[in-house]
């Protein structure tokens, strides 16, 4: 697989240095791998620090700024960043009120926000901790490291970053960062595996003429390979399994979402697919996003993500946000 | 005896077995992981090498908990601090000793295990590293090369495995007919025990 | 290759189905195939439309809404749209004060919108054209069609879109908008050809480890194809292509573009090349941006656009807009 | 001499040929263009055949016209303003006669064909339907079966040249090689006279 890259090594400091003179509005510590909002730490106000494997952009690092993340901590190529990273960040974002990591449940991520939320406190920053898992394609269970956090990381990192942006306390911003996770479900498919730089060929194979059913965001398999369905077909599918898991009383926001290499000419088709689908199961939207929010590299496919919201949810959704991958109101 | 040395080269051998085999590691991470076991420990045992040949700690403890430190530091992912934490709890429980016997390593190591079982949830049979780092702690008592060959065959005996823990639990039924990468890198790490005894 | 669609024949209008969906505040005609802004048309301001064949999302719909264009016009996958659609979308944003056809230098698309300008004139609608040619890829001779249009449609629609929505008159909107193109240069590369749902097969092969070199944004192969070269190397060749045929004297404004199916991560490395080339041949840049602008359906690769900006030029470009696919300021 | 039905022949004999052939079309246009030729046609005569079948035009010149019209309202890229052009211009050029004899209608082609020239700016030798087109319209007094062989050698023709209009020119010479789409939908239209003719 051809790349556009120099060397697999310095992705993601190449990166880094690419966001750094495209975002002058955001400090970009390229040795240390934090991506921090210039204004922080902002007095008052709660600082929101995430991060996870590189290779999901925008994720993590372009939804730093007014109104969402104060800082992100971009690892290697799908690999949890490190503790280091974490608590250099918080460090960054800590005007005293308290720092929330938010964190995708992955060993890997869990594992290494948890060390770095000991060394904060260590050094007297208050951390609370909201863990999005939101993927219905695996079963929460004994059996697995549960679900997966995938696309409601997006809704997790806006909701609770307006909570915080309005000065409330590090407790509520949590409390409301868990509320966006509880409410949120997701299912992904993919076309095609995706290609780490590190490995250079595709991470699976995957047949002409079939998908994968429930994949995550590191190029891993999903649960079930099927014969090529329609754009119609993935819809019910899809939505069929995040509605056998949560049945929304609230209107929901729609995360239509791509993997990273599909058109967004098929992703705007498919989202005619997916809202579709939720009228026929009386699911009223409140708001839809298509594009690639929260993507697995090269990989062809999409995910849909649906996030019930009450007004309260409502409005800090729609309050301003001014970061490179998602802007309004500012 | 182990004196400080012998740690030192133990922590060499496996970044050289680790750079050796990496492209395997991370090819075995493919096809139930994230395609990148192989460069994570490349990049920690390349750290933890640098470190020790910089800071020269003295003692097999110190060696250790070095090591891990670095580790945790460098590498990320899930087995950066399940790998950082067994070398970092391993050299505390060595104290700060200038040698150490087989049967205190043996000990200190078992401790090691325990905390990335505590650490990470998973017990033998979840198909995780720890199938290759229990089998081989309980090997220690006949030597390097035992505890060697009782890594290698719980890493061999993962792949009819489901996976419970780490990603590969993600895949359900499908994770069943693979090795796992992380017990595939504990085997190395141990085989590295039986290169640094000159065995 | 495998695509999220239901079937070749209806992907345009499931994708218009789709932005309707996403997209309240544009009315999508699904049937007449225009997407125009509800306030349009807007009193005494000058309308701006462009179109194009589909497949370059978010070109040209995308950029429909205040600050940027009034209406667009999608055609089939790669294919000009038809005069009925121009005509269509004129009338529905001219409020007297003239439309501006913003029209990229292809064949079909100067053909159709030529004629559109004709039937508009007869209905009374006052008519002037900007043609985008911008690809220094193509020698502009008598023996080719020209310059293609590319990555500069986007710097010529949103400036001329500021001037328009600042109520400058026809004559004004036009000069601005030739005064954008006439200082834009753009040069593309592909790692990939791209699949159109017609055909379903690549459009060219491309053998592992080879590149083109000078593509444009419809599937075509470019002026040459070399061995697989680093994101340094591409950088160099491509901005020096650039600046071989114009020599800023004034800040550029950058655009480094994604064809559709590389990743973001690559294409910030990418722009961090592209930067120290420009830093090293005195060229001084006032705003970047990256990421997936005028793409190639799921093309892999990158293009370079320049834009030399005077203080005006830069003031319009900073100016509000609030388009699915460029929001700032609103 | 040729009545409407004549034409409506030669338009709904085009429309299947260009079924037919539509993915040979839009092959030819993927080395060299942009891979539409053949559904871009498709769509155009598809909704040309539907608009006679609907409004049935009385007369040579109309069923032209509608069919010219048709074409520029359904087909868009360059191809669709052309043959929208040959076609309108040509049945303008017949009036409104109920018959028109072979000579007035390769006069009016010839009308047609300028007309396309002028708006395209393309002259033969440029590697495009013109190229089909001409020795068409000259080998027209020859009859249509003449003119279809003109029309075929004229595309094959296309093959060596250098592109100097449409997507193709981009290539510069590397459009050198590869038959021009257009030109072979040209040679298909001809074609279609002589299966309108029944000969
Ligand atoms: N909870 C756990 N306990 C013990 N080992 C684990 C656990 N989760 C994952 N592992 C080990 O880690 C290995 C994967 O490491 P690596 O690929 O470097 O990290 P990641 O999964 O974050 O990409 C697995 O093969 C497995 O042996
Ligand atoms: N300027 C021109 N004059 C005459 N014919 C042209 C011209 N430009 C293109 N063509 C013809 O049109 C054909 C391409 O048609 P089509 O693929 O439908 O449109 P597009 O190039 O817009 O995709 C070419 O093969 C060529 O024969
Ligand atoms: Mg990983
Ligand atoms: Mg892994
Ligand atoms: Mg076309
Ligand atoms: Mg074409």
């Amino acid at each position: 697989m051809k790349m556009l890259i120099n060397v697999a090594e310095t992705v993601v400091a190449d990166a880094l240095r690419g966001m750094a003179a495209a975002h002058p509005e955001l400090v970009v510590d390229v040795d240390n791998r934090v991506i921090v909002r210039r204004d922080a730490p902002v007095e008052g106000k709660v600082g929101l620090v995430s991060g996870g494997g590189s290779g999901h952009e925008p994720l993590h690092g372009g939804f730093v700024g007014p109104g969402m993340l104060s800082a992100a901590c971009p690892g290697e190529v799908f690999t949890s960043p490190v503790p280091d990273q974490m608590l250099r960040a918080a460090a960054a974002v800590d005007s005293g009120a308290g720092v929330l990591f938010i964190v995708k449940n992955y060993t890997g991520d869990v594992l290494n926000f948890d060390m770095a939320a000991e060394l904060a406190e260590d050094e007297g920053i208050q951390v609370a901790k909201v863990l999005v898992n939101d993927d219905v394609a695996v079963t929460d269970s004994l059996y697995t490291a549960g679900r997966r956090g995938t696309g409601a990381t997006l809704f997790v990192e806006k909701i609770a970053g307006a909570a915080a942006d309005e000065g409330q306390p590090l407790e509520r911003v949590e409390a409301v960062g868990r509320q966006v996770n509880e409410n949120s479900r997701s299912f992904g498919v993919a076309l095609s595996a995706c290609t780490t730089p590190a490995k250079g060929s595709p991470t699976f194979d995957l047949p002409p003429g079939e998908l994968e059913l429930g994949i995550g965001i590191h190029g891993e398999p999903g649960r079930e390979r099927r014969a090529m369905m329609t754009s119609g077909e993935i819809a019910e599918f899809a939505v069929g399994a995040i509605l056998d898991d949560m049945t929304p009383r609230n209107p929901v926001l729609v995360l239509v979402n791509g993997m990273g290499a599909t058109p967004l000419l098929e992703l705007y088709g498919f989202n005619a697919e997916v809202q579709r689908v939720l009228a026929q199961r009386g699911v009223s939207v409140a708001h839809t996003l298509v594009g690639n929010y929260v993507t697995s590299l090269d990989m062809a496919g999409a995910s849909v993500t649906l996030c019930q919201v009450d007004q309260e949810m409502l409005r800090l959704w729609n309050a301003p946000v001014k970061t490179p991958g998602l802007r309004w109101g500012v | 005896m182990l004196d400080a040395e012998f740690f030192r080269r133990w922590m060499t051998a496996t970044s050289a077995s680790v750079d050796r085999e990496a492209e395997r590691l991370t090819a075995l991470d493919s096809p139930i992981g994230d395609a990148d076991h192989g460069s994570n420990l490349q990049r920690g045992f390349t750290a933890v090498a640098a470190a020790l040949e910089k800071e020269a700690p003295q003692t097999p403890g110190a060696v250790l908990t070095l090591a891990g430190r670095q580790l945790i530091s460098t590498v990320g992912g899930a087995s950066g601090p399940l790998y950082g934490t067994l070398l970092r709890r391993t050299g505390k429980a060595l104290g700060d000793a200038g040698e150490v016997s087989a049967d205190e390593f043996a000990q200190a190591l078992r401790a090691g295990v325990d905390a990335v079982m505590t650490l990470g949830g998973a017990a033998p049979g979840d198909k995780t590293m720890i199938d290759a780092l229990v089998p081989a702690v309980d090997a220690l008592g006949d030597g390097f090369t035992a505890a060697r060959a009782a890594a290698e065959e719980g890493a061999l005996a993962t792949t009819p495995l489901q996976a419970r823990k780490g990603r590969a639990s993600y895949l359900g039924e499908r994770s069943i007919g693979h090795q796992d990468p992380g017990a595939t890198s504990s085997a190395l790490l141990i085989a590295g025990l039986v290169e640094a005894a000159g065995e």
